[in-house]
């Protein structure tokens, strides 16, 4: 629906607090980041960014799980259950 | 390489769905194949790109009127005799904007494209024509700097200018300065190089990274704000074609992979050849920054032009001498064989994606365009 | 690739290693006999699954249906012509993004539009069509506003920056529309029997994953909401498989590493901020839906393109042969309309699905179409 | 022919005087002479068309960077050995407006233009390249008309178009359509002819009425509001060159009169050779259509564009049979001999009007203009 | 060619044959060692001169002296800068003669302009710039006017055809000058002896003879209203002789087929209706000259681009090494000027007499340059 | 100072009366002949033509008299004399 790019948040832009600049393999382009004011971005920190945008900062830690339970997928059942709650995907409400 | 991994999808579809697909699939290829009919009323900027487009105007309007033996081969150069002598002739156009880029500018571009043409037809270049379209306001400096840029490409690529030619047109009547040129060089004894001549089993390589032209001068134009280190690509590849040519008796083809990028050139060969060529994904050459770019605005590298990159088309016996006979040249460090020839299915250009999956590459319509979705 | 490296977050979803192990598990989920039907919502997903040959990995009873998530598909005929219309009118420079410079309208698109008389130019964000704003006081920029949830933001940051900066030259034409509506026609249409949906991850990054919980609690259906590169629409797959198997219905979040569960507030904010559902919206082959698209609210009325500009807003009907409908509801899958592939293709288009390389019957025509069966066979050469 | 008529103005002026003007028409001559110095910063519409201006550009920004032997001569086309066979090369750019006019279009003016830069070198004509640049927008049903025009007129020329391209530019890119064609011909054994081979004695012929093709575009555009019955003279002359060189041994040099028309060539001629060129105005053939348009506009026939039209220089023994010759050919029916070659003053271009004075033709620095006063 | 043939009032006055009949009694009539010096006040004939070579035809002691009737000679460069002021305005299209287009001003001549960022081109007749106001009503038209009272008729009739269709988006830049004040002030200037004038045949269609009277009258000095083909111009030089031999001084109309004696009246009511005097103008080389030149009535204000443009009016001293001025007055030969043909040519003219065909230096290096004395020489071979 | 140029006046332009069309060596041009409003002009006059307007008409008894005397200017001054008076050249006001 709509082409979304991980790019590193790798500077900010002197008096323009709502942009940034991110790098996509080694590719440099200045974004607005107002969209997540309320993220606490870090330089460092990955965000997805969508025309012009940054959208919404990526967790490396969920992106970790999923690759666990990946790896997971030819190892036994249970393990890969393990790895699957890890991972958080399992998403009723009660369980946030 | 492999086509596709068979090994997951065992499991065949339903009998009639199958049938079905596949009569669908066997129409397409039919109209594909038909001479094609330019429905458009007037030219748009899709009939300069060098894909679909291109080809319907020049299949609709250029053949018919024009059309020969020699030109209808529709080669990067033409191969005469003239006085008894074996010529190669092509001319293209440069319109180039900004003119001036990163590793270039339209100067050194318009004789490296020339050169180009000739040498992947298997000939050494020698003359070559100037014809110049400035805009009234031009700056002088500027058309300085465009000429001796020519200077040291047609230095560097052993060729004179031997004629040439000055239009002004009003301001607004061209976009500062266009240049044409054409180009004359010797066949090289002995060579025979054509699209059409691809054979199944044959290996696919390229002379070295893909899209580093495009990129450039798509980020030079300074609107999509992207700021990556990469510089055009645009070389004359006439040394490194006479190197490949003395040592590699088995070379099929070349062809400089320009406006539309490899793909389109790869799409020219399946369909001259009648043959299918199968491309690794993996294998293909990407600098970094150009799959960043790409990546931001959608675009797939393998369409994105390249002035200084050819594919080569080799019998199975030449691939490695060809290979290190590119990777010992400048610039063709980062040779790779990417792909082979197929018998089927013909005309039509398959990728095995790094995911393991196959995919047709197409000709594109007219120019990729950033996306947004 | 994965452990203690660096992320990338792109090349790490797309190991074909792991891709054939999660094949195998998907395989051992089937049911032998039963046909699974999943609709993956976004046309996103319809691109990678197509350029990422991802059907490769599937048992042929898995079948994956297209849905409505192609913004640019779902245009209707006269918004294109309004566009143009608006474009034609002195001193107007018009922007939109690529992927709207080659659909069809009744007329022919931007591009024939462009080779006849207006001037319209693509950008990469409409904070870029602000830029010429700026730049060029002496034109008027109209920026064509598309997309879902996921785009609005930025049509929205942009309105607001105008609106401060005091720019009277920045117009909007807003066709922003919303995916519930859609997804929910779909689901009250006749003609279609789906197993489940991938949800889209995109969008989700702005709306969050609750407005999909009425799928699963209305109608049982599973939904997972997915990420872009083939492992997660693949993971995805197993987990929708997963649901059915255990006999479970839940809305899960595969793209948990970008996709809140509650969406993106701020993002929410500035669309309500600066507009307001429409009464209804036509969308292409789908036909009139209630509140299913975004205008400016009547604060931004000076920078609406609708109201500043005279929009002829006359309904095109879709050319007889189309069939777009058919195919953005899943009940036809691309090469079995009529026309597809012979007056269709993409250098001629007939219906906007052929136009996006989101659009299913594009991705189909660019990537998939071939004989899968003879492709096997040569390559044991 | 006599130079000026002395019976009256028998009188000698001042000594002092005489010898003071004459120095300083020794230092203008020195000035010109000396390669000039381009000033303007900007390209000006001066500078495209064929005067003082464009010789300018070429030899301060073109020539000291791209120059050769062969460049450097700057004839109609390059003399070129390839593979041992003697080539004539050339280019031209065409970006004529309005692109159809009556007598001609942009089509066939780009095909005959090459092949008359050829003949006019003492080539066959054979094999010319075409370049397009069309402005998005322009109408494919002109672009059909263009390129079939360009087929009749190589048909008539008997020469192929052997390689091509397109470029397509955004809308105010370029005025419609603009052609580039290179071309190839093979010399003509035994014939050299040059410019700079001119001898006093001499004759200098035009090969017919001249002017047409620049007043019928100039009226073609409409801005003018006038009407005259005047086609554009666009024509091959390889068939009269043909006949020329084989019947005529003591043909020195030919030129088509193209940008600048005869009184450029002239100037040309007297340049390359150091001789001066002495005209006959009542014997230059020129239309009535074309005189009576010139004088409305206050411009010189001798300066308007020619497109079929060449000028000859012929040693004495040669020069009836060349005329005869020309007029025997068609399109040469008003071939005539309009002057003839002198010592003195060497570079410069007189006039015996009419009147019965005497004048120089001197380069213009631009075009032609529309004058009121 | 004359007698009962039909005439076509060209070729007719340019016979050789009368030519030199004309000259031998000119020669008779010249006094043994006396010079003569006739000033054409036109550069219609200056150019007439050099064009058809008719100093071949003049025994050397009679001088023809270039005057200052050359209307673009005359502008000054504050003038052309203030014209490329005006075409800089957003939305100017601005017309001028094809004469004017190669003028240098402070910083360069039209064409240059256009180089940059003008947009500056000819018409062949004010009525086609007002042509070009009607089809282009979103662009302002502005007609930079030059000219003598011959073309001043022309203009005011474009002013009222302009007024009766109310067009509102043409201007006038006015620079029309009149000729009766530069003579007389080249008859007031002290470096200067004249025997004799050949007066301007084409103003004087529109002025008469009559202003010239008070030449003969105060100044005593002979004057002959001349036509502009060859042989009108060496008939009005015998003239001139003639009354010089017989001891006469009076204004002769030796183009009386195309010169009324009274003008023309509703050229000069036209002129009256739309331009009034200006109390002092700027004449290249000449300095100002009181009630030497026009401008529009307030009654044209809305239509005058002095009013309606913000011109600057800048006066830009001649470059140093110009002697233009000299030169339209006839105290120098324009090879005298020390700059004459190696810095001032035509493709680099410093001053305007090397711009205009009409401009001596211009007429003298195209046409002129050359030493009669080889030429006679090398004729004879 | 001012081309002028002789042409024919050859035809006349439908409901412009300020126009007219004249003819030079073969080539039309429309032109405005309102500055002779007052001259009656008929087909096949000449008028004197400058930047399209016609400034005035054209005497061909004042020509043939110029061409008269230039005939006799081989012959005896009396002759001439009265050939330049036909001429009308010497125009003291006087004599008009
Ligand atoms: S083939 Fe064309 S008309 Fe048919 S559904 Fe696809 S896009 Fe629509
Ligand atoms: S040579 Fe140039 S500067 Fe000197 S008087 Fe002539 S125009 Fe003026
Ligand atoms: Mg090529
Ligand atoms: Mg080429
Ligand atoms: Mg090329
Ligand atoms: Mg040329
Ligand atoms: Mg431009
Ligand atoms: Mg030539
Ligand atoms: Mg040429
Ligand atoms: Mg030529
Ligand atoms: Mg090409
Ligand atoms: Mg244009």
């Amino acid at each position: 629906m709509c082409l979304g790019i991980p790019g590193e948040l790798v500077d900010t832009v002197a008096e323009q607090p709502d942009l940034g600049v991110v790098m996509v393999s080694g590719v440099r382009r200045k974004i607005n980041v107002a969209l997540l004011a309320d993220q606490d971005l870090r330089l460092g920190d990955w965000v997805l960014v969508h025309v012009g945008f940054a959208l919404s900062k990526i967790s490396e830690d969920e992106a970790r799980a999923v690759l666990a339970f990946l790896e997971s997928i030819g190892t036994p059942y249970a393990d890969e259950l393990t790895a699957l709650r890890e991972s958080n995907i399992d998403g009723w409400p009660g369980e946030h | 390489m492999s086509v596709a991994h068979g090994e997951v999808a065992q499991q065949e579809a339903p009998r009639g769905q199958v049938a079905r697909e596949q009569q669908v699939i066997e129409r397409i290829e039919r109209v594909r194949r038909a001479r094609p009919r330019l429905r458009e009323e007037r030219i748009t900027m899709a009939h300069g790109a060098g894909g679909k487009a291109t080809q319907t105007l020049i299949d609709a309007v250029f053949l018919p009127r024009l059309g020969n033996p020699v030109l209808d081969r529709m080669e990067d150069a033409a191969e005469l005799v003239a006085g008894g002598t074996r010529l190669a002739f092509t001319t293209d156009s440069f319109v180039v904007s900004p003119l001036f880029f990163p590793g270039g500018d339209i100067g050194d571009l318009a004789i490296n494209g020339t050169v180009n043409d000739l040498a992947v037809r298997g000939a050494t270049p020698m003359f070559l024509s100037a014809g110049f379209i400035l805009e009234e306001g031009f700056a002088v400096e500027d058309l300085e700097r465009v000429v001796a840029s020519m200077a040291r490409a047609a230095a560097a690529a052993g060729v004179q200018v031997v004629t040439g030619d000055t239009k002004v047109v009003q301001r607004g009547g061209a976009d500062g300065c266009y240049i044409n040129t054409a180009g004359i060089g010797t066949m090289i004894p002995g060579v025979r190089l054509a699209a059409a001549s691809a054979r199944p089993g044959d290996a696919v390589l390229v002379s070295g990274p893909i899209g580093e032209h495009g990129i450039t001068v798509m980020l030079a134009r300074g609107e999509l704000d992207i700021d990556a280190d990469v510089t055009s690509d645009t070389a004359p590849l006439s040394g490194m074609v006479s190197a490949l040519l003395h040592a590699v008796p088995g070379v099929r083809a070349l062809r400089d992979a320009t406006r539309g990028g490899v793909a389109t050139v790869l799409n020219e060969i399946a369909r001259a050849a009648d043959v299918s060529v199968v491309v690794d994904e993996a294998a293909v050459p990407v600098s970094p920054q150009v799959r960043g770019t790409a990546e931001l605005l959608g675009i797939d590298p393998l369409y994105v032009a390249c002035e200084g990159r050819m594919v080569a088309v080799v019998e199975p016996d030449g691939v490695q001498p060809a290979l290190e006979v590119l990777r010992a040249h400048p610039g063709g460090e980062q040779a790779a064989i990417i792909g082979r020839v197929a018998a089927d299915p013909p005309g039509l250009v398959l990728l095995n994606t790094v995911f393991g999956g196959t995919r047709i590459v197409d000709l594109l319509v007219g120019d990729p365009l950033p996306r947004i979705c | 690739m994965a452990g203690g490296t660096l992320m990338r977050y792109v090349d790490e979803f797309r190991d074909a290693e792991k891709a054939r192990a999660l094949a195998a598990r998907i395989a051992q989920l089937c049911e032998p006999g039963r046909e699974y039907k999943f609709m993956e919502v976004c046309g996103g997903h319809t691109h990678t699954i197509y350029k990422h040959g991802l059907e490769d990995y599937l048992p042929e009873n898995i079948t994956l249906v297209h849905g409505p998530g192609c913004p640019v598909c779902v245009i209707p005929m006269g918004r294109v012509d309004d566009a143009i219309h608006i474009a034609r009118q002195p001193g107007v420079l018009m922007t939109s993004f690529g992927d709207m410079m080659r659909v069809p309208g009744g007329n022919g698109s931007f591009f024939d539009a462009n080779a006849r008389d207006t001037n319209i130019r693509m950008v990469y964000s409409p904070l870029d069509a602000l830029a010429i704003a700026r730049q060029r006081p002496e034109q008027r920029i109209v920026f064509m506003a598309i997309g879902f949830e996921t785009t609005a933001p930025s049509t929205a940051m942009t309105l607001l920056r105008a609106r401060a900066e005091g720019l009277r030259n920045f117009f909007v034409f807003a066709n922003h529309v919303t995916i519930i509506p859609a997804i929910k026609a779909i689901l009250d249409s006749p003609d279609l029997r789906l197993d489940g949906f991938l949800g889209p991850g995109h969008v989700s990054t702005v709306i969050g994953c609750r407005p999909y919980e009425f799928i699963a609690r209305d109608y049982g259906k599973p939904v997972v909401v997915a990420g872009f590169e083939p492992l997660d629409i693949l993971q995805s797959v197993y987990l929708l498989m997963r649901q059915l198997a255990e006999g479970r219905c839940a809305v899960e979040n595969q793209y948990g590493r970008v996709v809140p569960w509650d969406g993106n507030p701020i993002a929410l904010q500035a669309i309500n901020q600066t507009m307001r559902l429409r009464p209804f919206f036509e969308w292409r082959g789908l036909g009139f839906i209630n509140h299913s698209a975004l205008r400016l609210r009547e604060e931004f009325a000076e920078y609406d393109a609708e109201l500043v500009f005279d929009v002829p807003g006359v309904r095109i009907a879709d050319p007889k042969a189309c069939q777009c409908g058919e195919v953005l509801k899943g009940v036809l899958k691309p090469w079995e309309c009529k026309v597809f592939g012979t007056a269709c293709t993409p250098e001629t288009p007939i219906g906007t699905c052929m136009v996006s390389p989101e659009g299913a019957c594009a991705a189909y025509y660019n990537f998939g179409r071939f004989s899968r069966q003879r492709v096997r066979e040569a390559s044991r050469v």
